[in-house]
């Protein structure tokens, strides 16, 4: 286990190769690198997986360096090894490495960018080690360094597209909108040393008991605010649709199985912290149900395939914080996991079929792709399946013990929202499926798809049907048990009934059996659409009440009202010289006088009448 | 005879003749009259010197008042000169033409 | 031997200037970047000795005008090292990124760059306020000449605002020097302007609250720290890429330096009193000077306006009165005269090949220039704050010890985290990303020379944030001897 | 009279003497190179014989002259001034005098009534001193033979310093009648009637001081007498005529006590602190550099009030006149250097004074520009010059005293002075324009301002050796 270390290193190292050679190398080492590293790292993790699983220890440490040590405040460099952590290094290696190889092929030969290539698998690289140092450090600050880390690569990858200025706006909106968050995230830390004069996370769990209800629920909070921000939740939600801007791999990757999991992670880490303030988890469990129901609602009204997936990422990652907030760790880990693999499989395979249309992505400019397009179609249906949570998925899995605890620990309302919303997930993934690959073509595919591009899909498709049979098997003792649909209580099978319905819903609708334009297009049923279009009309309001006038105030006070002080006092000066330069006349005599005047000034002093 | 006339008096004529000296070097333009001002003005420090000295009953007073008339007549000897060089270079003696110099 | 080193720079400067005559235009810039790397040689041998029995690495002591008890008291302990070592490096970093942009007068230009430094040597180890503020001042001269003549369209107004600004600032300070040494005076019956000495001196409260406002005063203007702020963005944008780097990386330091070696430990008590105001300060610097730098359209000024928002968490460190808000602004100090200069040095290079700092004229240019972006990217992102990078280490630290002291003030402070993220990306997108500007039809990229400062820039970032245990360790023998904590 | 007191005389003597030798050689030998050759002789003897008069203690020559370390501090002083005027006048005359002899005897004339100033207790030697010297100015000032500007700068100083010193005199007639002496010497117990004359009599001694210093608001007369005069003595005007005049104001002050009395103590402090900010305001804006230094020595002179109103305060006495004479020497270096370096620079049609003649100057003739510069430092009282430790000094002083009103009017004086020192400076640095040929000017005029750069600098770095010199002078 001492080659621990050797994980997060080899995704810098092909990153430090990728950037040192400036794009001279050819593609196919390139290719090489990029990937490589990463599939090294994943087999490596993997090892180092069995060995800990083997040794049956409960944690390891491996430090490496002190960080910064300042009185109190000595956090190191140690990598730390748990079973949550083992997980979440599991899914990024391996999850990122399957990405990874989806992308030789699709960013082969993409001429937009000159040198783009190599500069894409820096980037990728780079990722993939900040992740792993999100997950494997042992204290916050390390974690925070993971953290902002990710928020950095995710913004590069946005804006990959670096010359269209829409692209960079998606870039900078994702980056400014999560640094809210982690401003919240930071104050956090600051509270969370000034209580425990740490940030090891371990040493703060074991002390947590410590904290008063009330400071529990401030670090709970400010926590939530970092991982509502990386995980793009309300209130702090809207960058994720506009970051589907960058390359597909990057939204597989990044905005759907890894990076915005962190906030997931970072709760069910702090979960002592939690378990101490239960304002702080009803909030949890607020923002997970809000989220996932604004975002199933919006999906099911967008037209971008990516933007769809999106919305659907939000929900989803809406699931896994309803479970946090309802206690169900171990489920919304499940459903972290499984979802990383559904929903890259999704977003890979929608990148195929947008490569072969030429990098269109409206639905409805593609349908009756499935006969085209099979390698693609069949991965969209499976990881389509798991979405919606039909049995005998993943999904089904692990969403099911998301909606059975939640009714358990939380009642009516969070099973009932969770319901709906899968409804809905059946509802817009059916609409999704058969736009795009039923019906009537509208663009002419061409496929040319390697074996590193399908590999990868039938890899995630597996997963994403076996991944939880695998989840019950190992992570139930890894995690600690997993709720599961062992037993048949009426409401298990009404949550089991609920995506069959949806589907149902769905292929009447949409497959034109049931026509329901009326509906749709009356006064109220446009209005819901646009609003719900609009994302809930957040990036109107958040433009209005932040953007807008700040962006104002900077154009009005661009030249610094500051300066007016000195400017003015300048100009007084300036002023009284020409004033004094005025009594220089140049005559005798009225330089005299003045000596006159100065004398009856003197004498007025002098007798004391001044 | 002795006439005994009161310091103050004197002090008085003195402070007069000091002001109109002052009065002339500021209504008048011709460089000329402005000398004789100027002379006006020392001579009534020196009677103030000559009353001062009676009060005390020493010489000093006069003794400053031949210094002032001294070196009066080493200014006004300087001054001649100057005046001589403006009428040549001005064509005038008029000093508001000398304010080249302003600002 | 700090003496010497001093002088050594000096008559460089005096050889610079001489050689451009007598040898050629090359000769005074080799003369400049041997100087200078003697002197980091120097620096860097004395931190390698360790210090002595005092914690010094090296002290001088000379008698120069006993009337008043002042004497060339100059001492090196960790800190002054570390601003010693800092100043030497980015000495050479100086010349070397204004290779080629000095076009007449590189004599000259190199003697005002050497005395300069050897002027920021000496303050940075002065041992007598005497001495101290003759160092201050003296640093001031060559660097109004290297603004007015070496500068941008307006140097004449922004030199003399540089100008006029930290000399009535000094002024200030000089007479709290004074009432300073009299009340010692008057209480001890002897004159001195020792610094050790004058840190007995028994002052009123209220007096002292005067005099340390007086050494505030003209460290805040120094620093700069908002409302005195102004001049910095006219005498940044107008000087020329070396005046830039040296007053990011060095002058700007030398107001932090003061604050935590005069101001504070001289008057402990009143510096105390004064430290939400202080804060205050820093906390508004943080925002405004964010705020600022996204409203401003030419490179430069954004960059100088960054500083502004820098040296914010500076003051929001020292006055946070605990070891790791100390530390934070020492560390803020280092990381922001590698990052800062860097990006001075970018907008000279963009100024140099374009001819504009306007951001409105450029645009898209990472396509010509891919090296210069990403170095651009690296530096914008290192004063973004991103972790594993020195200025983040400083940030967080200051940060941290804000929150232990004030916790508004403190929340405050971490928004400003955001205003970075807005400002710095709004660079970038604006020079090096969206669509090429078509007015830019091509552009040289960063050759050898300039690419191997670059990465020695990047580099040290690197170190400072992922070990800045080397810097920890100097600044935080200095932090025990001054007594400030409580 | 004692030998102790002959040898104190020795500086006056040599002077005096001098003038009478060099009269007659220049009767014989009408040439303007034998007069010069003959005034640095004579200045150069006085410069000599001042150290050993200094042996010899104070001495009270008549009741006139106190021959102490005071006054020969000033009696060194002004000879060097006056070398360094006659050097810089030499060339600067040979196009503008066809015979010039009598300017350097004018020179001496002007020196020895200048130091008998600096050396009087008594008003007698007061009114004689003073006098002397000011009406050799008249002279000097009118000497070139062209040109309007030096008659209008001359008629104008006669006038009003004529007015000025029959203020003053007027005044000594009061203070005579009051106290029943002429010499320096506190009053006894007086009745309130006789207290306001002798209050108003001294202010009128002060008004006619403070016109000969130009502090505001006697101060109108001085940017148009300097800007008239000839550069080299307007040089001599702004340094040794001042000094001298200070000199015995300081001397007046402590003997007498001027300052102890409130009101009077309140006229100096408006003076001064009106002297500080109009002066430098004035000079603000000003292009023409001889009126700029005009304004700048009225601030200068504002700022050396402080010394006086110091020494008033019986603790810190020494300390003021200390702060005084070293304020004074580094001035006379600096203002000396300046005007210096508008004379070598004038050309045979005028002055230099024009501020764009100086643009570029760096480029074209570095080594005047430096040592302008540093005047201009200097006198804005930046460190490695000389006016720094002179600034320096004011401000201790002003701290010791209390004289915090002072203080910070001196504090803004400088906050402004340092924009104007700064555009001189500034407009050195310029881009020169092509092609402009610096033309040839004076070596020795060069050498001489190079000496007073370099003196600025070195006394700024090391004042040492000046301070404790003027330390063991003592006081008047």
């Amino acid at each position: 286990m001492d080659w621990f270390w050797l994980v997060p290193a080899l995704p810098l190292a092909g990153f430090l190769v990728l950037f040192v050679t400036e794009g001279k190398l050819p593609d196919k080492v390139v290719a090489f690198v990029g990937a490589g590293s990463v599939g090294l790292a994943a087999l490596v993790a993997l090892g180092v997986g069995w060995q800990f699983v083997a040794s049956g220890q409960s944690s390891f440490s491996l430090p490496l360096w002190t960080w910064i040590a300042v009185g109190d405040f000595t956090p190191s460099i140690t990598l730390y090894l748990d079973s949550l952590s083992l997980v979440m290094t599991g899914v990024i290696t391996g999850v990122g490495f399957l990405i990874h190889l989806y992308a030789t092929g699709y960013m082969w030969q993409d001429h937009e960018e000159p040198k783009g290539y190599s500069r894409f698998f820096a980037y990728m690289n780079l990722f993939v080690f900040a992740m792993l140092m999100l997950v494997l450090g042992d204290n916050l600050l390390t974690l925070f360094l993971g953290w902002e880390g990710v928020g950095l690569c995710s913004y590069l990858l946005i804006g990959f597209y670096h010359r269209d200025p829409a692209n960079g706006y998606a870039a900078r909106k994702a980056f400014v909108v999560t640094r809210v968050g982690d401003t919240l995230m930071a104050l956090g830390l600051f509270l969370l040393f000034w209580e425990f004069k740490t940030l090891e996370m371990q040493a703060i769990l074991a002390e947590a008991g410590s904290l008063t209800p009330g400071m529990a629920t401030a670090v709970g909070l400010l926590l939530l605010g970092g991982a509502v921000g990386k995980s793009a939740q309300v209130p702090l939600q809207t960058w994720l649709p506009d970051a589907m801007a960058g390359p597909t791999p990057v939204s597989a990757l990044i905005h759907a199985a890894t990076m915005v999991t962190a906030g997931v992670y970072l709760i069910a880490r702090m979960q002592d912290v939690y378990l101490l303030s239960a304002d702080a988890q009803h909030v949890v469990a607020v923002v997970g149900l809000v989220t996932l129901l604004i975002s199933s609602f919006t999906a099911l009204t967008q037209t971008d395939i990516k933007r769809i997936l999106a919305y659907s990422t939000m929900s989803q990652i809406g699931y896994m914080f309803m479970a946090l907030g309802v206690g169900a760790w171990s489920a919304a880990i499940f459903h972290l996991m499984t979802h990383a693999f559904f929903k890259a499989l999704l977003f890979l395979a929608s990148g195929s079929v947008i490569l072969a249309l030429h990098h269109e992505q409206d639905i409805f400019k593609m349908g009756g792709l499935w006969k085209k397009l099979p390698i693609p179609f069949w991965s969209m249906a499976i990881g389509s399946a798991a979405l919606v949570a039909l049995p005998f998925t993943s999904g089904f899995a692990s969403k099911d013990a998301i909606l059975l605890t939640a009714y358990d620990n939380g009642g009516w309302l969070y099973w009932g929202g969770g319901a709906l919303a899968a409804g809905m997930t059946a509802l817009y993934t059916t609409r999704m499926m058969i736009v795009t690959f039923f019906g009537r073509s509208k663009t002419e595919p061409h496929d040319d798809s390697k074996a590193n591009m399908w590999l990868p899909l039938v890899v995630l498709g597996i997963l994403s049907i076996g991944g939880g049979w695998f989840g019950i098997a190992v992570l139930d003792d890894l995690l600690g048990p997993i709720k599961s649909f062992s037993h048949f209580t009426p409401l298990a099978l009404v949550t089991i009934a609920v995506p069959l319905l949806g589907v149902l819903v769905g292929w009447l609708v949409f497959s034109g059996r049931v026509n329901v334009s009326a509906v749709v297009e009356s006064g109220l049923g446009n209005g819901l659409r646009r609003y719900w279009h609009g994302g809930w009309g957040f990036d109107w309001v958040y433009d209005r009440v932040f953007v807008k006038p700040f962006v104002a105030m900077a154009r009005i006070n661009k030249n610094d009202v500051v300066d007016l002080v000195f400017r003015i006092t300048a100009a007084l000066a300036r002023g009284l010289h020409y004033i004094g330069a005025l009594t220089q006349t140049g005559r005798l005599r009225w330089y005299a006088a003045n000596l006159g005047l100065g004398l009856v000034l003197v004498l007025l002093i002098v007798l004391e009448v001044l | 005879m002795a006439i005994e006339v009161p310091v103050f008096h004197v002090l008085m004529l003195a402070g007069v003749l000091f002001l109109l000296g002052l009065a002339g070097v500021l209504v008048r333009r011709n460089i000329m009259f402005l000398l004789m001002s100027l002379e006006i003005m020392m001579n009534a420090a020196g009677l103030a010197f000559i009353a001062a000295g009676a009060v005390w009953g020493q010489p000093d007073g006069q003794i400053m008042f031949m210094f002032i008339l001294a070196l009066a007549a080493a200014e006004v000897a300087v001054a001649l000169g100057i005046v001589l060089q403006i009428s040549r270079r001005f064509d005038t003696l008029d000093i508001d033409a000398a304010s080249d110099f302003n600002g | 031997m700090i003496l010497a080193v001093v002088l050594l720079l000096l008559a460089a400067g005096v050889l610079a200037w001489a050689s451009e005559r007598f040898v050629g235009a090359n000769a005074p810039r080799v003369v400049s970047v041997l100087a200078f790397a003697v002197g980091l040689a120097w620096a860097i041998s004395e931190w390698l000795g360790g210090p002595a029995a005092t914690g010094l690495y090296a002290a001088q002591h000379i008698e120069w005008i006993p009337r008043f008890g002042i004497s060339v008291a100059l001492s090196m302990d960790g800190l002054s090292l570390l601003m010693v070592a800092l100043t030497m490096f980015l000495g050479i970093i100086a010349v070397v990124s204004s290779w080629d942009e000095i076009e007449t007068g590189h004599g000259f230009f190199q003697f005002n760059i050497l005395w300069v430094m050897a002027g920021v040597v000496g303050v940075f180890t002065a041992m007598d306020l005497f001495l101290f503020f003759f160092f201050w001042e003296v640093m001031l001269i060559p660097m109004y000449f290297l603004i007015a003549i070496w500068g941008h369209e307006n140097k004449g107004y922004a030199s003399m605002k540089f100008f006029l600004f930290t000399q009535i600032s000094g002024l200030l300070m000089l007479l709290a020097i004074l009432a300073l040494v009299f009340v010692h005076f008057r209480s001890s019956g002897e004159i001195t302007f020792s610094y050790e000495k004058l840190l007995g001196a028994d002052v009123d409260p209220a007096i002292a609250m005067w005099l340390m406002l007086g050494f505030f005063a003209a460290f805040a203007t120094k620093l700069p720290s908002v409302p005195v702020h102004t001049w910095l963005p006219d005498a940044h944008t107008q000087a020329p890429t070396a005046g830039s780097v040296i007053l990011a990386g060095i002058l700007l330091k030398t107001g932090a330096y003061g604050l935590i070696r005069i101001a504070v430990p001289l008057f402990p008590q009143a510096s105390m009193d004064f430290s939400f105001w202080a804060m205050l300060l820093g906390v508004v610097s943080i925002l405004y000077g964010g705020f600022m730098a996204f409203s401003q359209s030419d490179f430069k000024r954004l960059v100088a306006y960054s500083s502004i928002a820098h040296m914010g968490f500076i003051l929001i460190g020292v006055y946070a009165f605990n070891e790791v808000g100390l530390q934070g602004a020492i560390v803020t100090m280092v990381a922001h005269g590698f990052s800062t200069a860097a990006l001075f040095m970018m907008a000279g290079a963009l100024q140099h090949r374009l001819h504009t700092r306007e951001m409105s004229r450029m645009g898209g240019l990472w396509v010509h220039a891919p090296r210069m972006g990403v170095m651009t990217l690296f530096f914008v992102v290192a004063s973004v704050g991103m972790p594993g990078l020195g200025n983040f280490v400083g940030e967080f630290l200051a940060l941290l010890g804000a929150f232990g002291k004030n916790v508004p003030l403190a929340v405050a402070a971490t928004v400003g985290i955001v205003v970075a993220a807005v400002y710095g990306l709004y660079l970038m997108q604006r020079s090096f990303q969206g669509t090429p500007n078509p007015d830019v039809a091509a552009m040289p990229d960063f050759g050898a020379r300039d690419m191997s400062v670059m990465i020695l820039m990047a580099g040290a970032l690197v170190w400072v944030g992922v070990y800045p245990q080397p810097v920890l360790e100097l600044a935080g023998a200095t932090i025990a001897t001054l007594g400030v904590l409580p | 009279m004692t030998a102790a007191g002959i040898s104190a005389l020795l500086p006056l003597l040599v002077l005096s003497g001098g003038i009478v030798v060099l009269l007659m050689v220049v009767a014989w030998l009408r040439s303007g190179a034998v007069a010069f050759v003959g005034a640095l002789v004579v200045l150069g003897a006085t410069i000599v014989v001042t150290p050993l008069a200094l042996g010899t203690g104070t001495q009270d020559i008549d009741g006139l002259l106190e021959i102490d370390g005071y006054a020969l501090f000033f009696h060194g002083l002004f000879a060097f001034a006056a070398v360094a005027t006659a050097v810089l006048s030499y060339r600067y005359l040979k196009p503008r005098a066809a015979h010039a002899q009598e300017f350097y005897i004018l020179l001496l004339v002007a020196t020895l009534g200048a130091a008998v100033t600096a050396a009087t207790d008594h008003f007698a030697g007061f009114l004689l001193g003073i006098e002397v010297l000011s009406i050799s100015l008249y002279a000097m000032i009118a000497y070139p033979q062209e040109g309007r500007g030096p008659l209008e700068a001359a008629a104008k100083y006669l006038v009003l310093s004529g007015a000025g010193t029959s203020t003053m005199l007027f005044g000594m007639a009061l203070i005579y009648l009051v106290t029943g002496t002429l010499e320096f010497a506190p009053a006894g117990e007086l009745s309130r009637n006789e207290q306001l004359l002798l209050a108003v009599g001294q202010a009128m001694l002060l008004i006619g001081v403070f016109f000969k210093l130009s502090l505001v608001p006697f101060h109108m007369w001085t940017p148009d007498v300097y800007q008239g005069a000839p550069a080299p003595v307007t040089g001599f005007v702004a340094t040794v005529s001042k000094a001298a005049v200070f000199a015995v104001l300081m001397r007046y002050a402590l003997a007498v006590g001027v300052v102890d009395a409130e009101v009077l103590r309140n006229v100096i402090v408006v003076v001064a602190v009106l002297s500080m900010v109009a002066g430098n305001l004035l000079a603000l804006l000003q292009v023409n550099i001889k009126r700029l230094l005009a304004y700048s020595s009225i601030a200068h002179m504002g700022y050396l009030l402080i010394a006086v109103v110091v020494a008033a305060t019986p603790q810190v006495r020494s300390f003021g006149v200390e702060t005084a004479l070293v304020y004074l020497a580094g001035y006379v270096l600096m203002t000396l250097a300046a005007f210096g370096v508008v004379t070598v620079l004038s050309d045979a049609d005028e002055d230099a004074e024009d501020l764009t003649a100086y643009d570029g100057l760096f480029w074209r003739r570095p080594v005047l520009a430096a040592v302008l510069a540093a005047a201009a430092l200097s006198l804005a009282g930046i460190p490695l010059t000389v006016g720094f430790i002179a600034k320096f000094y004011l401000v201790a002083a002003g701290v010791d005293g209390a004289a915090w009103i002072l203080v910070w009017a001196l504090i803004v004086g400088s906050a402004i002075g340092i924009y104007y020192y700064l555009r001189i400076v500034f407009a050195m640095t310029k881009r020169p324009e092509a092609g402009t040929q610096a033309p040839p000017v004076a070596w020795e005029g060069v050498i001489s301002v190079v000496v007073l750069g370099a003196s600025i600098v070195v006394l700024g770095v090391f004042p040492a050796p000046v301070i404790d010199f003027v330390r063991a002078l003592g006081g008047p």
